[in-house]
């Protein structure tokens, strides 16, 4: 399109063609519409304008015929609309079977990914070209949606549930993702690049497991992911809120509901964080979430390490 | 609008055949409950209690004896419900259901 | 004061006293204050609109942090939608013209009517009073779980303002059912009724059968809040996209409520501006009740990507395709009405052409949105912002002021400057769709809405779009410099200034408190502009009254 | 608008137009009240369809007897209601405050019963909020193991249904207390003498909204108390 003035954003997935003839088709009845009643109306009004004021027009009731065609036209052309959609619909979210699986998880204001090969990213998504993406969504807070005007597509980050999104990408590039769904004071800020790589060179990036994590200090990763898997949300040191503080934790005495007292140690904040329910401190509702399985060994080093320095 | 210029009295025994009518349906209903129906416990109970206020609405709120009008108000109101209730549930019952296969 | 005004006595003139203002039961006195009450909500509104209008010249961060651009968006929302546009046909002129319209002296409840306005004027306060401490962020769609349990602001304020609110509508739109079906003049039958009733009928029905559903509605999502009991709370099995059913459930048919009025507020104009009978009247009255009842079943389409169902995502398809006929066939027979007509542009007629114009290409852009695979991708974009402002502002909003320019010689007893009147309508017109159009454009290349700062290759479009929000303010404080002016110094008005036909010209201007000097007796149908008695203006025939 | 003598409003011009006025406008007021309570009814219907275990159980908390012999309790002062109704157009002034206040002391019975059953339900938590908890009941109450019971989320199902028996029953309540304020203004008036044949419509109005809760009830009856009870 016009690179000066676009009004139709890249195209960068086998569907998005599609969709952009039916929006041209939709656009060409419009315009029919608009500019037959635009026409009518300044034709009628220079046509059969107030010469004096005496002027007493004859009366015309209606023309039944008239009004037939003119419903019988609108109802077949919104009919083609209907199947035109439903069917591109369908298409939009009918993944293939040999679709290669993304896990996608949006939360206040991030979205966070994981390739097949492991891998994690945050706001940033590596996806080969020519290949066909399947996307499952969910959310750990409120709805968000994932969007890439460049692929046409949608879908609603559900907390509770899982939904999918596919596409399949046809151009390499950087492409905006945005987060469609209002979620809160940083929504506007929910937002990344989709990156399309050619095949091989997506194959190489993705064994390439946690290099950001690696070049961080576990001491700076442990606080980052503190914040990144929420933590902060039930244990802000400032307020502490939902769950206990754990600014100098390390060592202390813990009282829990049963009424025994344990000490505090590294391995006693791992159980409590891959296994909150099996030692519940006094005072506390059972709430917090198991991060088993989100967090692999090396995050659970590195947030213990920071809990560690909370003094 | 109205087909009586007199409101419509009706006599005491109306009344009481309808409220023996109600008591026998409330009966009814809590010993069908005994009962296991499957799924039709639900279609059961529901049953009664519309028929429970059917005779309400028709008597105790004099509808039979009413202009169209009211008929038809206290009608819009119940059919709007269902269609609420049918079209929210038809999402629901339907969200299993895999996307018509391939030539769509 | 004319030696002629001086004599007879009107609704405004017989008691001075602000009492009896505050306790009357005359419905043209409730819709003057009516009037008053919606048109500070409309400034509170456009002021916040202008606001973060301002804000988006930039892309990035220029004098509002995003909690105070979710405010105000939010306050925007549902100022002008609860506030400001579901009251202001309806409860203004509905208020004012239906009974006279009928030949009634008043509506049929009318302390119940005198109370809806309270009820109304409670229920704004509690959102003012959201707004004064603290504001809400949650948008006017209140979507769960955010603002059952995420969100940091007044929420629940906001909600009972709204709760109370749709109680004040609900009484309206009773009041207007039981009024047409009971109390119309001896002669008045249903096909005789102005289509201004009819489309206030089929209003009526949609108000009585929606509203108490989102009232039920954001009452829960205030007990959820206030007490935790997680009724659309994930973390217990609720259900965040049943909320959204619920309040699309009466949201979609209130979009029907903010536009049905203003249809039967243009075929008035249209037919007094072209001296012709509506051409297909039978057609354009039951195409309002058409749009009333089909519209209430089409509600799933703000949802194809929420995870509903697909196969729930056709049904409501398929059904919002159908709503779109009946507004079809009104275009199409607004328009056949011209032919062979005596138009004249006034003011009203202005705004009345710049309604079907404008509503037609929001109502053209909402058949986009209705096709499901191009929502996928607009869906929450600035393609739906520019899709309900044109139907909402370029529809309702033109249609309400069209109204009160034609009606207000009636209302205020006063004339405005036509002059002035016709600019302002065209500055507005312009204003306008330099604002809304581009955003069509900017939607459809992926702009979300409710974005605070945004990628840098949207600015050109967000600056156009902010520079027709200022020629919109202008054209509205112009109007309402003149329309001031008018009602201190203006020329006092006759009683049919424009020629029109309709029970509401043959009565003095302003009218008397109970409507008539003498009960009427209907002959003729709606817009009998061949009857020569139509014409008939009390300028002329100086205050006699026959028949 | 003097309530003395003549009871016609200004703006009518026959006792029948204002009667008819006056009777379309309640129903209008009720189809509005059944689409507030079909909201309720609505989100019920779906979290049940979605959890039919949980509610199950969760409605085996609920005292049948209490809520049979509230059914009976509202079924009778619907009908003295009826009977009031009928005492008004038969222009008998000492029936119509008798039938009224039995209606009353029915609507009180009845009141007095939710009470005893909201305090039953506070002491054993099961009202819904963070105090909230759920202990299975084995002895009184098999649950049978499936994969609904299993879900870690059970209990949180069936708060979702004590959300919905507070909100609802607590809604229905409610709106027996407004009616209880109606009655007390019609024994007022009818104190002074205000009905005749001609003119009742207060008490006619009123009979129509105790109705209308009685039909609630009928409804809520059967879909919280009797869910699983074989
Ligand atoms: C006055 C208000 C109003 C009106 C009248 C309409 C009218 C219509 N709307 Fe709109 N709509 C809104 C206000 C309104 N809308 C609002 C506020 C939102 C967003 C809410 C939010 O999310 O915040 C919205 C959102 C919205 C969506 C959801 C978008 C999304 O979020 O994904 C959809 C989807 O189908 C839609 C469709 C329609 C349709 C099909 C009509 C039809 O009724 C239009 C019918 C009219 C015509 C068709 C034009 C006249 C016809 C002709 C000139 C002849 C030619 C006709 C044919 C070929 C058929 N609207
Ligand atoms: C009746 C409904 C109505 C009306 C009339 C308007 C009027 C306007 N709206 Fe409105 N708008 C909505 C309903 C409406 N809007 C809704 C429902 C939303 C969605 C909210 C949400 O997402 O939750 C929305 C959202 C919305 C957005 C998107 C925000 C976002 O998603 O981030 C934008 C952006 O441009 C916008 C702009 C405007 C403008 C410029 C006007 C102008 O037309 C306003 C012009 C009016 C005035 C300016 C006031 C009168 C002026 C004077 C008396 C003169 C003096 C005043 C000054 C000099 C300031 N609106
Ligand atoms: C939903 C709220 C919530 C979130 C999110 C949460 N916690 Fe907790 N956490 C709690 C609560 C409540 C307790 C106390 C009850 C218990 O022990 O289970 C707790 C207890 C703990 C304890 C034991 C504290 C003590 O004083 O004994 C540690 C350590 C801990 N959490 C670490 C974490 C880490 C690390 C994360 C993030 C990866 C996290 N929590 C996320 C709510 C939460
Ligand atoms: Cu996440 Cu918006
Ligand atoms: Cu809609």
């Amino acid at each position: 399109m016009n690179e000066r003035f676009p009004v139709i954003p890249d195209q960068a997935s086998a569907l998005a063609r599609d969709v952009d003839m039916l929006y041209l088709f939709l656009i060409g009845v419009s315009a029919f519409f608009l500019i037959l009643i635009g026409a009518l109306i300044i034709w009628f009004v220079f046509r059969f304008r107030r010469t004096s004021d005496t002027d007493r027009p004859a009366e015309i009731h209606g023309h039944t015929k008239l009004e037939i065609v003119w419903t019988v036209i609108p109802l077949v052309l919104v009919l083609i609309m209907f199947v035109w959609g439903a069917v591109l619909f369908f298409k939009q979210f009918r993944p293939p079977a040999d679709a290669m699986e993304i896990l996608v998880t949006g939360k206040q204001w991030m979205w966070k990914m994981q390739h097949p090969s492991g891998r994690w990213e945050i706001n940033e998504l590596h996806v080969p070209v020519g290949r066909p993406v399947k996307l499952t969504l969910t959310s750990e807070d409120v709805i968000h949606s994932f969007y890439v005007p460049a692929f046409r597509t949608k879908m609603d980050a559900v907390p509770g549930r899982y939904t999918t999104v596919w596409f399949e990408p046809t151009r390499t590039g950087s492409y905006h993702l945005f987060c469609a769904e209002y979620c809160g004071a940083e929504h506007s800020l929910m937002k990344g690049w989709i990156h399309v790589l050619p095949a091989e060179e997506y194959d190489d990036w993705a064994a390439r497991i946690d290099p950001d994590l690696a070049e961080l200090t576990p001491l700076e990763a442990g606080e980052r992911l503190f914040t990144e898997m929420g933590c902060m949300a039930c244990h802000n040191p400032a307020s502490g809120a939902l769950g206990p503080n754990v600014v100098g934790l390390y060592m202390s005495e813990v009282r829990l509901d049963d009424g025994r007292t344990v000490i505090a140690d590294e391995d006693y904040i791992r159980q409590s964080i891959v296994e909150p329910m099996a030692k519940i401190v006094e005072g506390y509702q059972p709430i917090m979430p198991t991060y088993r399985g989100q967090l692999d060994e090396s995050q659970l080093m590195q947030i213990i390490t920071y809990i560690k320095s909370l003094e | 609008m109205s087909d009586h210029a007199e409101p419509h009295i009706a006599p005491l025994k109306t009344y009481l055949n309808v409220f023996a009518a109600l008591m026998v349906l409330t009966v009814l209903t809590v010993w069908v409950a005994l009962f296991d129906l499957g799924p039709f416990n639900v279609v059961v109970a529901v049953t009664i209690a519309t028929v429970k206020a059917y005779i309400v609405i028709l008597y105790f709120m004099h509808v039979k004896y009413s202009a169209k009008i009211i008929w038809l108000t206290a009608a819009a109101g119940f059919v709007w419900f269902i269609l609420m209730l049918a079209l929210t549930l038809a999402d629901f019952a339907t969200r299993g259901w895999l996307p018509i296969p391939e030539p769509w | 004061m004319s030696e002629n005004a001086a004599k007879t006595e009107n609704y405004l003139n017989v008691k001075h006293t602000v009492a009896s203002w505050l306790f009357t039961v005359d419905h043209k006195r409730i819709g003057v204050m009516y009037l008053a009450t919606i048109l500070l909500f409309f400034f509170l509104g456009g002021v916040a609109a202008v606001l973060f209008r301002i804000e988006l010249m930039t892309p990035t961060e220029m004098f509002m942090a995003s909690e105070t651009y979710n405010r105000l968006f939010t306050m925007h929302g549902i100022t002008m939608i609860f506030f400001f546009l579901i009251p202001s046909i309806p409860a203004v002129l509905g208020n004012f013209l239906l009974p006279i319209m009928l030949g009634a002296r008043d509506l049929a409840f009318p302390r119940l009517n005198l109370a809806s306005w309270y009820v109304f004027t409670f229920g704004g306060l509690l959102g003012l009073g959201a707004i004064i401490f603290g504001g809400v962020d949650t948008g006017w769609t209140f979507y769960t779980p955010y603002s059952s349990t995420y969100a940091n602001s007044n929420v629940i304020l906001a909600a009972l303002g709204i709760f109370v609110s749709g109680f004040a509508s609900i009484m309206t739109g009773l009041n207007f059912i039981v009024t047409i079906h009971k109390m119309r003049a001896p002669g008045l039958t249903w096909f005789r009724l102005p289509l201004f009733v009819w489309a206030h009928y089929a209003t009526s029905i949609i108000i009585v059968l929606g509203t108490p559903v989102i009232a039920i509605t954001i009452l829960l999502v205030a007990v959820e809040r206030i007490f935790s009991v997680g009724i659309f709370d994930p973390a217990l099995g609720g259900d965040p996209v049943l909320f959204q059913h619920l309040f699309w459930f009466y949201s979609h048919p209130a979009v029907y409520i903010m536009i049905l009025p203003g249809m039967g507020v243009v075929s008035e104009i249209i037919a007094c501006f072209s001296r012709k009978r509506i051409f297909g009247y039978h057609i354009v009255a039951m195409s309002s009740l058409a749009i009333a009842i089909l519209g209430f079943f089409v509600w799933g389409h703000h949802m194809f990507v929420s995870s509903q169902s697909m196969y729930a995502g056709m049904i409501f398809s398929i059904l919002s395709f159908l709503v779109a006929i009946p507004s079809a066939i009104k275009v199409f027979n607004w328009v056949a009405t011209l032919y062979g007509g005596s138009i004249k542009l006034d003011t009203p007629m202005l705004y009345a052409l710049g309604f079907i114009g404008l509503f037609t290409i929001g109502g053209l852009t909402g058949l986009f949105l209705a096709t499901m695979a191009v929502n996928v991708h607009v869906h929450d974009t600035y393609f739906i912002v520019a899709h309900f402002h044109y139907v909402m502002v370029g529809g309702m909003v033109m249609a309400f002021f069209g109204g009160l320019h034609f009606w207000w010689p009636k209302i205020t007893g006063k004339l405005f400057p036509e002059m002035l009147g016709r600019i302002t309508a065209i500055i507005i017109f312009i204003g306008f769709n330099l604002t809304f159009f581009p955003q069509f454009i900017v939607g459809y290349l992926g702009m979300p809405r409710r974005y605070h700062v945004y990628p840098e290759e949207f600015q050109l479009l967000h600056v156009m779009s902010t520079g027709g929000a200022a020629v919109l303010a202008l054209g509205y404080m112009l109007m309402g410099v003149y329309l001031l002016y008018s009602l201190i110094l203006g020329p006092k008005a006759s009683s049919n200034p424009w020629k029109a036909a309709g029970l509401e010209w043959t009565t003095p201007s302003p009218p008397p408190t109970e409507n008539f000097l003498e009960p009427p007796v209907v002959k003729h149908e709606a817009y009998a502009y061949t009857e020569e008695d139509t014409y008939r203006d009390d300028a002329e025939t100086k205050g006699d009254t026959h028949g | 608008m003097a309530d003395g003598q003549s009871h016609l409003a200004h703006h009518f011009d026959s006792m029948e137009q204002q009667r008819e006025s006056s009777s379309l406008g309640m129903w209008l007021f009720l189809a509005q009240e059944v689409m507030f309570f079909g909201g309720l009814f609505v989100a019920y219907a779906i979290y049940r369809f979605k959890y039919p275990e949980a509610f199950a159980v969760a409605s085996g908390y609920l005292s049948v007897g209490w809520g049979a012999f509230n059914t009976v309790v509202l079924i009778c002062s619907s009908l003295t209601m009826a009977l009031a109704v009928r005492a008004a157009q038969l222009g008998d002034k000492k029936k119509i405050i008798q039938y009224i206040v039995a209606t009353m002391l029915l609507a009180c019975v009845f009141l007095g019963v939710k009470g005893v059953e909201y305090t039953e339900k506070y002491h054993h938590d099961l009202v819904p909020g963070p105090a909230f908890q759920y202990v299975p009941d084995f002895d009184a109450y098999t649950v049978p193991v499936t994969a609904e019971t299993a879900h870690p989320n059970f209990a949180g199902h069936v708060q979702l249904f004590y959300s919905f028996y507070f909100v609802m029953t607590g809604m229905h309540a409610l709106h027996m207390v407004i009616g209880l304020g109606l009655m007390i203004w019609l024994i007022v008036k009818a104190l002074r003498g205000r009905f005749s044949r001609e003119y009742y419509a207060p008490v006619e109005m009123t009979g129509l909204y105790w109705h209308f809760v009685d039909i609630v009830w009928i409804f809520l009856f059967p879909l919280l108390y009797l869910v699983w009870r074989h």
